[in-house]
């Protein structure tokens, strides 16, 4: 069975660790927040110029001064601080973010990633993705594995135009968890009960499987 | 010693903002824009504007009303979702638009502020952004050179200010607005609470009045929310 | 989620600090310097750094010491006067010395706390600053290109501190404090008063925690004055 | 009679205008302020870190975290602001300072300035002089016209390593006001009584006399 969002979350969420500084993308990545185990000490940013971005907002308290980067209401922590958009990308420049965790149309098997422009159709723009995958300690992608048309999005090259080259690490898709390493998608698990076999017939950019492939626990 | 900054309103406020102008208009998505001198530009019909502004307001708010009343004619941007006339104006040709990395974008902004000309970043490198651009390595790394931006009037939405211009923001609807609230060579700046020189805090100003140029007290904030998504 | 930057004195902060390290010192003159950690160093005995810093502090006091001490290879300062033992150990070439302009100094310290590899700035453009650097024409006017610090250490003086390394300065005692503390690969502060988050306003902090990695409540402030200046 | 310091500072007073910021350098500039006409809105900047500097303290007042770039103690006035060192020097580098007044070893007849350096004597460092007059829109000199030796500052070159090229406009020594320009000193007034034969004797730079030069009125 394909991982769902949520699923895609949470196994993303493992990937976080004590004392980290986070920057989560709009879309599944905002989902993440909400498999942190209780009690990690990690802290959100949100590139519109917060640190430790907290919950949604319970109703009658939304302040329309305090969003995220996805313009969806917000609310703070105990430690939270705002800042203006040259700091935010600052710290992200200065690699004190430790993890990106972003949506994606596209990854290329050397690490290339398309998420903000699709040529005659569609431009909303890059907003901070690009800064974001130039100066990332470490990305990790969240998408599905196929788009809508049942074609990979996992690809030899992008055809899309790029936001950023060879800095993805790892993606975690609705059918596999792969590290992205020496021009390669590397499968390290897969979804409970998506076979080795249907991950290959979908993965059109270069595939290593190497011994067993574990299901994914999440 | 206070020099007083203050005008009467939006309409004084951006006297001498004229056609073909380039304009720095403050805030991130709808939050923490200067909407008392959007309807200002609305009403005054200045034309051929271009508008440099992290989004473009949707349909019917923010910059949107310009785009519906056709008075951009460039927009420079990060993103420019959630806005169906300006994707209508952009696919069409009639609205030329130049997309820039967030961080770019602001950075761009501070260099006007701080007089620097340029900037080094390596948002972009590697992508169509980087078309005709300078790359250059340093330790190992490339960089595209990017140019600080040169605008004519910036027009910032601040929390308070006092007399003298100086501003103080709140939440994240400080985002580019100290930034530009630094390059614009007039800088005009519109504020929640207009309050006189002492009362804010000298620690805790994110602009130093210097840099602004007009101030008014501005009226009937709607502070309209984007996605409002609440707790469960 | 607060991520626990808190050490438990200069002792604990400074672990790391070896020979041959480069350190950055906040502070303006005797203005905002860290008084404990600099104590901590002395004590240590750690030799042959390179301290960036604004000023050389005065001969029994601030860097002085470390002065005294022989602890210093190299000073990279804009203003090193107010200090006699200084000035002989420079000019008989015990301590090698780059001076550099005081705008230049705190743009190279912005710099590496907001990534960027170099800045341009027309600050000693004709003059032997300029030996050796890039000059470069945009619109008309030269600059030389200065590239962004790289400190093993930053060490600073704030006022108040949370517990997430969160900071904020006191009037001028700010200076190249907020600035060191986003470049350092390291960075440690000292504070006046060590809070618990959420006992700052998060609008009005300068230092956000991210840059921040140790942090402790100092002791003993002495805050030497250096011109006792008073109104007739 | 020559101006003493306190005459040089009132004469550069007259060039402050209404709704200027002001930076004043260390020594005679710093006098300038006690000449400011009351009710003049002029704002003065000290590059460690304010605007809107005021007068000292009263005695007991003092305050160790607030000093002026010559390091000493004074206090702000209402609507002062504090910021870092970098946006100081962005504000003095962007032009927004109208007038920056700073004293000088030497000048040169093309504004050419050096007053931070004499090679193997003295070396205390440039401080913010460099960013200073490389930016600043206009820059008025305080000195003496001749050093204790009597040697001419005003000179054809200078001596000394530069502060900065091409950049000073005005010059108020004991004796004379001098504008800089086209390569020459343009003799403007001279002190009572000072004669105009005795400020050619001192100037050992280019200066240019037209026409009947008035005393300096203070």
């Amino acid at each position: 069975m394909a991982l769902d969002k949520n699923g895609i979350a949470k196994r993303i969420a493992r990937e976080v660790a004590d004392g980290m500084y986070v920057n989560l993308g709009i879309g599944i990545p905002t989902l993440v927040a909400n498999f942190i185990p209780e009690g990690m000490d990690v802290v959100l940013q949100s590139e519109n110029g917060l640190l430790g971005m907290g919950p949604f907002p319970i109703e009658g308290e939304e302040d329309a001064d305090l969003i995220n980067a996805g313009k969806q209401t917000i609310t703070t922590l105990p430690g939270s601080v705002f800042f203006d958009s040259a700091m935010s990308f600052g710290m992200i420049r200065a690699r004190k973010v430790d993890l990106t965790i972003l949506g994606a149309m596209e990854v290329s098997e050397n690490g290339d990633i398309a998420n903000w422009k699709i040529p005659g159709k569609m431009v909303k723009g890059m907003g901070g993705a690009m800064d974001l995958v130039a100066s990332a300690k470490n990305i990790i992608v969240a998408m599905q594995h196929c788009d809508k048309a049942g074609n990979s999005k996992l690809m030899p090259a992008c055809g899309l135009p790029l936001t950023g080259v060879k800095c993805v690490k790892k993606i975690v898709t609705d059918l596999a968890v792969l590290e992205v390493r020496d021009g390669a998608f590397h499968l390290l698990e897969r979804a409970p009960g998506v076979s080795v076999e249907e991950i290959i017939s979908k993965t059109s950019g270069k595939l290593i499987i190497n011994g067993e492939i574990p299901e994914v626990s999440i | 010693m206070p020099i007083y900054k203050v005008v009467k309103n939006a309409e004084e406020a951006c006297l001498g903002i004229s056609d073909g102008m380039t304009l720095m208009i403050g805030g991130f998505g709808l939050c923490g824009i200067p909407e008392n001198s959007i309807a200002q530009l609305v009403k005054n019909g200045v034309k051929n504007l271009t508008c440099i502004s992290n989004n473009a307001g949707v349909d019917d708010f923010g910059l949107g009303l310009l785009l519906q009343n056709r008075q951009i004619k460039k927009m420079i941007s990060s993103y420019v979702g959630e806005n169906a006339e300006f994707e209508r104006q952009m696919l069409s040709g009639e609205l030329e638009v130049e997309l820039v990395p967030q961080g770019t974008l602001a950075t761009r902004c501070m260099a006007a502020g701080y007089g620097m000309p340029v900037i080094y970043t390596p948002a972009g490198v590697g992508t169509e952004v980087a078309e005709g651009k300078e790359v250059r390595n340093f330790n190992g790394k490339d960089y595209l050179m990017e140019y600080a931006f040169d605008a004519d009037y910036a027009i910032v939405k601040a929390w308070k200010g006092d007399t003298m211009g100086n501003l103080v923001f709140r939440a994240t609807a400080r985002n580019f607005n100290p930034l530009m609230a630094m390059a614009g060579k007039i800088t005009i700046a519109e504020v929640e609470e207009l309050v006189e020189p002492g009362e804010l805090d000298p620690n805790m100003i994110h602009t130093p009045g210097i840099y602004v140029h007009r101030i008014f007290k501005g009226e009937n904030y709607e502070k309209r929310i984007e996605q409002r998504t609440v707790r469960q």
